[in-house]
């Protein structure tokens, strides 16, 4: 018997009909998993990282196999802002689930920019700002490594949107909790974590660097005990919202992501493993709530025993 | 695309270093296209972790199967298969060899190495059409030959152990006679598809190439699959979507 | 063939007859890991981080396994520098390899007097000095995540011994090259790098964290492009020699590392799995370079072609 | 402790969860000691990374085995493994049970569960010596009976669906006939060995307790496997190398 009530959640005013939201640049602009993905059974997705003008991204190579990971530097490859309103907005309205729209930025200025000229949008329900993407050299990680840059980005995006605000923010420092603090303070709704980590691999053959851009971002199972560790600093250093993101593959990684201090979570790597994960988890959710009499799928969140 | 858990039928070494998988899939068969191809989890373990992509390289009643040469882990898993055992499958994926186009009089299939994996559904279905054509193969040397599903082929080796001594194009410079109405289809390592565009080109042919490049999804959600386009500067194509296979004008290899 | 020659390489002062290291806190004091691996093949052990008094360590649960990697919380179990003296240095005499002595503290002062206590001890071929263990409250990752105290620690030691001196790095920093250049600034004649990452799990029947001490540092294959990513960073902006570390399960491992930057590299986890790997790892260098045409295996260092 | 690659002779399920892996290891039967453990990996995949420790259940001729809980990914992994696969095994590891010093009547052997695990060698071993004993097992209910390899035996179940109704404790106090002379070897889940080693402290018996703890290595390097002393508070012991089994007066539980 599936209670759809007991799974929803709110972070900051947007409601997600159940925690399980897919991952920016893991779902493109939601086209090509429409088709066989019930989005009805979908918390929401969170749009490919946009910026103002569209970029090209990197060469090939840009994705690497690691040991129960993998790196990729696609290099933001997206459409920008006005494509993204002409054509990709028509068909996310279609869609049965939230639509989150992820930002990427090499300037303050332009992530502000992008925020004023997607506000209007009705369907989107919410920014991800990614300040985090260590992929590209002109945007994204300088911002998420820089404590002060976190405050102004929030800050100034704040002052633009009354939409719910998400800070992605960057696994790649010492203390995520500050930056979770600045987020916090500076006005933004919920932050999610982690991005990929900063990794590289090299071919012993050619000597050559696997990715054209030579480092990447670690993504997958591999990196599961990091993020688990990032949210859980956050969740009892700062009171906000987290969205749990980090090789998450199944029902029992999602839920351990909800007891360290997680509110929903982004499904990422494993779309591309599993492209049906999200409809799967969710079964498997409803399952493990009735099993273990969980009326409120929010009595999970933070409900570590130290 | 849709995901299916195919009973493996068998699986067999045709030379040291290729093996035929063939599986059940009655719901493939009858949607499938010579060149479309399919993302293959390995095992269930979380390494490897992603698909493997491969050419669907033949259909037989409710039966698909992949010709598949042994590279690194993920294929050495794939050889050790049993038959009755299961394989989880994503597929159809990709655009397949356009064929029916009926704008060329003769196919000519042009394969390096493994690349002949998809040739055998190819030119069953180009006989069902009644569309003739001929078979262009390239081998390191005469122990990596490989002809299963193939007929009416000239070959070459690099090392002269059997057929033309020389490359796919040596081949074809001294065995296919010219005609323009011919339609050229090549899959094989880069550096052969690069020679064999330059020859169409060269030749005005109209050549279509099935590419590779690494894949994280196969179905176009993940970027990780770009190829340059001749035709536009600002954005990549995408080989898992808008290919594998490209017209040889197409792309920038 | 084996060519013994082609495989030496020199950290500072320090000669190691191959580049293969065993890493502290996976090879204990060596005694128990002498008794089947043939210390003749082996470049050099680092013995157990020591603290001046002795530390009871942590309590159980101290280990857990993720995918691809484990996540550990000793807590620097150790005898002491005093006892280490007594009881340990007469077998560490006997072994025939390199001891390099791996010293954590909880003050700068307390780096100082282990060394000194350890100084004059002659099988002690050099100090590795750690800054980055995440496991205790009072040492290690508070020093290795702040740059001044990377800065202090380093001066201060090299005031004390002539030894080679290794700066052992966190990797929970966003610039890990920075720590690299004030261990150089210093007067650090290597670095080595990474140790652990910081990360948790979390038992989803019981709500607890999996490690009596909640995190812990993860290591294993899983970790391998990050600490591949740390080194080549360090590679690029900072001449020191590198020591690398994280992950490393074979001689394709092993090589990648020093392509990467490093000049040697250490085998951590992997001894839990394969006690035998540092035997078998070294036969495998013999034979890629025989293969390879390398003569010198330094040849090998930083050879990555951009 | 070395290391071997052992050829698998048999592999059979005893009850629904448990199964009995057998290898051949001429070089381990004649030093392995009852009570001590190999560590075992799995697969030669980097998942599931780490060993996994089992205690020896018994050994014959050329072969020892292993009785088996299925528990996670690994135990699973090991229920699948075929007869004439290999396994590749460290050992022997641990201290095992002190069985020989002769200052003891009888062996009081109780099991709770997969606790009989090393028990059928410990019984081969007692009966060639002469020394008599008697085994006192628990079990959830009478479908997770395990007598593999034991003999003169009392069962209690939880459930009381078999022998006594109750636990090991209960089933003791109503079965054991007293006698200071008696030593206990007693081995089984963490709760059940503190209820053990509090019936033989209140009995003044000589008891020795086979201990579980998570490991890594299993011979003594990680520090992984912490067991606390009841004599001093300066250092752990390690269950792997000063254990798993101790007298049940020297470890806290
Ligand atoms: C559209 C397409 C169709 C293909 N069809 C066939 C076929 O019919 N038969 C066949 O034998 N091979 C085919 N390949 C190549 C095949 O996918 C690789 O040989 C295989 O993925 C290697 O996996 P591995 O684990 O054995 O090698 P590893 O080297 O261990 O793989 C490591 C990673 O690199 C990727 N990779 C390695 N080589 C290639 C490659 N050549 N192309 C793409 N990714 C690669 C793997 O997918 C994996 O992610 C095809 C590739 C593509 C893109
Ligand atoms: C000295 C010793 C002897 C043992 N003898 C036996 C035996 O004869 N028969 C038997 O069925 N079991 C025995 N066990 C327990 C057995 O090791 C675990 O059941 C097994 O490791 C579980 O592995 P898994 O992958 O199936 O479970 P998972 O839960 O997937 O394992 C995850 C991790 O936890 C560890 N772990 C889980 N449970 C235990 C446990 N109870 N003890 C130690 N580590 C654990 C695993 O080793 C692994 O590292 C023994 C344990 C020890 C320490
Ligand atoms: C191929 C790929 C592309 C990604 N692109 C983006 C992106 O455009 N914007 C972003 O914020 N995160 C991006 N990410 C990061 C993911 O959203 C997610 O934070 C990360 O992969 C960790 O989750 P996972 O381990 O479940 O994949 C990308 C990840 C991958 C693997
Ligand atoms: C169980 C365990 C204990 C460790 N103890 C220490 C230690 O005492 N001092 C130290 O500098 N590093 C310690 N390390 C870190 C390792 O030396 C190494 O830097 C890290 O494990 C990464 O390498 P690996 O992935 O090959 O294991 C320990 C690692 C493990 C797994
Ligand atoms: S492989 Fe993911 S987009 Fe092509
Ligand atoms: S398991 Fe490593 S010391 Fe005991």
């Amino acid at each position: 018997m599936i209670n759809p009530i007991a799974l929803s959640v709110n972070i900051g005013n947007l409601e997600l009909r159940n925690p399980i939201l897919l991952a920016s640049g893991t779902v493109g602009y939601g086209y090509e998993i429409a088709k066989f993905l019930d989005f009805s059974k979908v918390g929401g997705i969170i749009t490919k990282s946009l910026s103002l003008k569209p970029r090209k991204g990197n060469k090939p190579q840009r994705i690497v196999e690691t040991t129960a990971g993998m790196l990729n530097a696609i290099g933001l490859a997206n459409v920008g802002v006005e494509e993204f309103i002409l054509s990709k907005i028509p068909f996310l309205e279609t869609l049965d689930t939230k639509i989150i729209c992820n930002i990427a930025a090499s300037s303050i200025d332009e992530y502000a920019e992008c925020v004023r000229m997607l506000n209007d949008q009705k369907v989107i329900a919410a920014f991800e700002i990614n300040i985090s993407c260590p992929n590209v050299k002109d945007g994204g990680l300088i911002f998420g490594n820089d404590l002060s840059s976190v405050t102004k980005i929030t800050s100034k995006l704040r002052a633009v949107t009354n939409k719910p605000l998400i800070i992605k923010l960057s696994p790649n420092v010492s203390n995520i909790s500050d930056f979770a603090r600045a987020a916090k303070e500076n006005g933004a709704d919920a932050v999610s974590a982690i991005n990929t980590l900063v990794g590289a691999a090299f071919d012993i053959k050619t000597k050559k660097p696997k990715l054209a851009n030579i480092t990447g971002g670690l993504s997958g199972p591999a990196i599961k005990p990091i993020a688990i560790a990032k949210i859980f600093e956050i969740s009892r250093k700062v009171d906000i919202p987290i969205i749990g993101i980090g090789g998450i593959s199944n029902c029992d990684d999602l839920i351990e992501f909800l007891i360290a201090g997680a509110s929903a979570i982004q499904l990422g790597t494993i779309n591309f493993v599993n492209p049906f994960s999200a409809n799967i988890i969710l079964d498997d959710l409803n399952k493990y709530c009735i099993q273990n009499k969980i009326n409120k799928i929010t009595d999970l969140t933070a409900s570590y025993k130290l | 695309m849709n995901q299916y858990f195919c009973k493996i039928t068998s699986n067999r070494f045709i030379t040291k270093n290729t093996f035929i998988l063939e599986c059940e899939c009655p719901d493939l068969v009858n949607i499938i296209k010579p060149g479309q191809f399919c993302n293959i989890k390995v095992s269930d373990n979380l390494v490897p972790l992603l698909r493997r992509p491969f050419s669907i390289s033949d259909v037989q009643n409710k039966n698909i199967s992949f010709m598949i040469s042994l590279h690194g882990k993920g294929t050495e898993i794939l050889a050790s298969k049993k038959e009755g055992e299961y394989l989880d499958i994503l597929g159809p994926l990709g655009n397949g060899f356009d064929y029916t186009s009926n704008d060329f009089s003769k196919a000519i299939i042009i394969a390096g190495g493994i690349g002949i994996a998809p040739f055998p559904y190819l030119i069953k279905k180009l006989k069902v059409l009644n569309i003739s054509f001929e078979c262009y193969l390239g081998f390191r040397n005469n122990t990596e030959i490989i002809n299963e599903g193939i007929t009416k082929y000239s070959v070459a080796t690099d090392d002269g152990s059997f057929g033309v001594n020389g490359n796919i194009i040596d081949l074809l410079k001294k065995e296919l006679v010219y005609n323009s109405g011919y339609k050229l289809f090549a899959c094989g390592p880069t550096p052969m598809l690069k020679a064999v565009q330059k020859f169409a080109a060269d030749n005005n042919y109209n050549c279509e190439i099935s590419t590779e490049s690494a894949m994280a999804c196969g179905f176009g959600i993940c970027q990780g699959c770009p190829i340059e386009s001749t035709h536009q500067d600002d954005h990549f194509m995408l080989v898992c979507k808008d290919g594998p296979v490209f017209n040889s004008r197409d792309v920038k290899l």
